[in-house]
């Protein structure tokens, strides 16, 4: 049974310095809130994991709280570039950032064999390209049956997951609906899982298109409302299409994005 | 931003977006079912001019063109331009809603797909792609790029691949630093060597002209040049030695009716 | 698209002697009309696909329709023995009848495996049993990561896959609620596909739980009112748990099944 | 039918349902997060006795029991027995409703199940379980069962199998003509080598009394007599040398609200 926590509580009861962290959402239900949750909790030598790094990640390293990157896609969707993960790959500020790169196809199915327990994934992927000689979680497999070679992908399993959803009931039994991206996978796949939610609710009533995840495969379930702001929750407020033409121009340099660090997020320090 | 001077109506981002958008939704004879019939074409798209293109294709002269975003919408029909691949209306507008790892597994990886567009960073003549890194040194680049995104497998399993890109010297390479997405890889029949079963980049459009494959090699040659732009312009914005089609060309320009539609869905 | 047809055409135009077909429906929308009407078109030397062989496949067994079965659990569900299926095994009657034996897992992920343009598929399973003695589709596979032996099966591509849903609409995109089964993979995996359903209707309502089908996707669609009796459709009918043990007596002796072919199959032949 | 002559006043399959329901539903200390905690017991259920065995727990001591049927529900919590693993009720109050193979590639094979309920056609002495054929040739059986079904992977990857089955010299054996389900195989320690992360067996419950593995050698030992039947009448039903726990206990006999409550599950 998943246990309704505060954020604040459940982000110090889940993530621990030096753990392997997922938060996903693909494009929709983004878990912002408690991205900025670690950083207030100044959480350290994350490995931080996700299809698409997005300004979520963006912040958190710029931070300081990651020691590694795995991911596919890491800009700022519609804009542009995501300045703090390139000044840490490229200047290795703050601090020296070490990268895990795949396609889009293989962290899904990273996410899949991990959620699956199995140990890796098979795909046609990766054929002729320069990734695999620099990430060694993609490999060569030959089928048994055809003798045709396709590649393998290891399996991911974070230490903790961490995904936004519609609505909880106060069972702790969770319900998202729209774009579900990869989160089933993600939080299947972890050690732990936490998810926050726009609203703990006593029913809740069937939406088409909804997946549901019982509480007792989640480990805790706090409520943040508006808390993919800015991107969005399907059924509860749209995508703040100006916030990512703003981050741009904070996170552009390191001055702005201090500024923005100790406005915006140290700040709300005590914050519940 | 166009490249040239003359008094055109249209930019030249109009006119590509307008060029990819009729190289959609041909309907075409396929096997099936022991018989041939003509279907829908099926497009794998990306935000940003690619989206555009295949909603303006959708809007004019192919309506039962079918939109599928990797954010797991099959058959979407928005009604105005999605803000990202997330927004909303791809969802409440589709045919089927579905996981990422569907997407790929399911839709993408078995060759349902018939069309896939891509952008790239740099692009070389064998129309190979890269968005990772400008600079030789992965582990230290000049530029970090945003990386692969969904593009090697979309590279790998569509039936045929259209590139969109605005043209320079700096994307237009003679061999990109990083393979993201393999194109034609060294020419003709590494494809099939490596058990790839699209056919991979068959046109390629730029702000400047239209570039397609060549039969024999698989270089990219310029067969049309868009109005107002000559030849020599495209050799210069070519960072290698440009082949010419010798039935080449000049691109039909944007008619009154595909402005009005592009603007119209921009403006929305 | 698919073409909206007449069962009896569909199954003329998609099914052929010698094909590997599936039908699908897992307890829940089992095409029994469209058994049915393969056994009415006579016919022969198919391979038959299915992880629950059930009733339909004991019709088709029993009226000869079948030189092979690949399947992982075949009785009568609650009841007991599939009495032609075991006739056939037993004593080939009315033919030899080549059986490939699966566990449930592994027919599912052989279909996961076909509908994702992959040779084979990976899973832990059949370890320590007699299956992969007799299963030349199960093999051992490496990881390429840890070393670990796994079991491969490879993918399944019928021909033609047939399932049973609600509804659909009349371009022809596909709509199942409920338990879904296998029925996506079946249709993805294969080459032909057929959708009985029961009704065709001007426009698919959202129905929370829902599986769309685009139309696209599919060959065929034919309306079969009650085409899964007498498995249940949810929204439309129950299961006819009579109808099962009824099954059992018909099924039991020879001369009882003829009588139901000749009476029950052949005698509607010309109808709709 | 009981293979007793007692006065009993509940039938030899309401007490196997019976000690199967109290086997279930014990909240248990489990490793997680860090910290150890008490949790819901979740279980794989078949139609037939295990359904019922789970859903009269489920109505007495165990309420949280998770019953996870292989038509794809999670958490399924019908107010009548279901027909069928595909009776509408089981998706109805259902959790979740997933797809079969979602079962068993996310739920079933990482080890999410505590407890997996299977029956057999045969079963040896080390719990291992055949419902495939019987007689030594597997192309020409005497009798052709029904197969595998879910059994081989939920006998691997539950974290505790039981068996529930009618106990006779043909269906309890020295030695399975074919192995379904692996349960301990020659003897303790063949599960780890073959990499097996479930327990296997650890509880087998028939009509006459209740088998527990051997610490030591993983032979099953009876443990239990149900009411009025004699060890000699279940060496009598046993095809192998049986062994007798030291420490044999007569099954505590169903209270008056344990068949009360499944009389009403049997009757609604």
């Amino acid at each position: 049974m998943a246990e309704i926590l505060s954020l604040r509580d459940a982000v110090a009861r889940l993530v621990h310095d030096g753990d392997t962290v997922a938060l996903e959402g693909f494009t929709h239900l983004i878990p912002h809130a408690a991205g900025q949750e670690i950083i207030r909790q100044r959480r350290r030598e994350l490995t931080l994991v996700r299809m698409t790094p997005d300004i979520v990640y963006d912040q958190l390293i710029g931070a300081g709280c990651a020691r590694k990157l795995i991911f596919s896609w890491g800009g700022n969707p519609g804009v542009g570039s995501l300045h703090r993960f390139r000044d840490a790959v490229q200047n290795s500020w703050p601090g020296p950032l070490e990268i895990e790169e795949h396609s889009h196809a293989g962290m899904a199915n990273r996410y899949v064999a991990g959620a699956s327990g199995l140990p890796f994934a098979v795909l046609r992927g990766y054929s002729g390209t320069d990734l695999p000689a620099h990430t060694d979680t993609i490999k060569q497999i030959t089928c048994p049956f055809t003798g045709e070679r396709l590649a393998a992908v290891s399996a991911i399993n974070p230490d903790v997951s961490i995904i936004h959803a519609q609505r909880a009931d106060r069972a702790g039994n969770v319900q998202i609906w729209g774009l579900v991206g990869v989160q089933k996978e993600a939080v299947l796949a972890a050690k732990r899982s936490l998810v926050t939610v726009e609203e703990v609710v006593d029913e809740l009533d069937p939406v088409p298109g909804q997946m549901m995840l019982p509480s007792w495969a989640v480990t805790a379930v706090a409520e943040a409302p508006r808390g993919a702001h800015p991107s969005y929750a399907q059924g509860y407020y749209d995508r703040d299409n100006e916030y990512y033409e703003y981050w741009d121009s904070i996170g552009r340099n390191r001055d702005s994005f201090q500024a923005w660090l100790d406005e915006k997020v140290f700040a709300m320090e005590g914050a519940k | 931003m166009t490249a040239t001077t003359d008094e055109r109506t249209y930019t030249s981002d109009e006119m590509m977006s307008i060029a990819a958008a009729r190289a959609l939704g041909r309907r075409r004879t396929f096997p099936r079912g022991g018989e041939t019939q003509h279907r829908e074409q099926r497009c794998f798209v990306g935000i940003g001019l690619p989206s555009t293109a295949a909603n303006l294709a959708r809007r004019t002269h192919a309506p039962d063109l079918v939109l599928i975003y990797e954010s797991g919408t099959l058959g979407s029909k928005p009604g105005r331009l999605p803000a990202s691949i997330g927004d909303g209306i791809l969802a409440e507008t589709a045919d089927a809603v579905i996981s990422v790892p569907e997407v790929f597994n399911y839709w993408l990886q078995p060759g349902r797909i018939d069309v896939g567009f891509l952008g790239a960073a740099q692009l070389d003549k064998f129309g190979n792609i890269n968005t990772t890194v400008i600079g030789e040194d992965y582990a230290h680049p000049k530029v970090r790029l945003p990386g692969a995104g969904g593009a090697p497998e979309i590279a790998a399993s569509c039936h045929e691949v259209y590139i969109v890109v605005r043209q320079t010297r700096r994307s237009f390479v003679d061999r990109v630093d990083f393979i993201t997405s393999f194109g034609h890889g060294t020419g003709k029949g590494d494809r099939e060597k490596l058990g790839l079963r699209g056919a991979g980049p068959t046109l390629v459009i730029t702000d400047l002209g239209v570039f397609r494959p060549d039969p024999e090699t698989a270089e990219l040659v310029l067969t049309e040049v868009h109005e107002g732009v000559t030849v020599e312009q495209v050799r210069e914005a070519t960072g290698w030695d440009l082949k010419v089609s010798p039935d080449l060309s000049t691109t039909t320009p944007p008619s009154e009716a595909e402005l009005a539609t592009l603007r119209e869905l921009k403006a929305a």
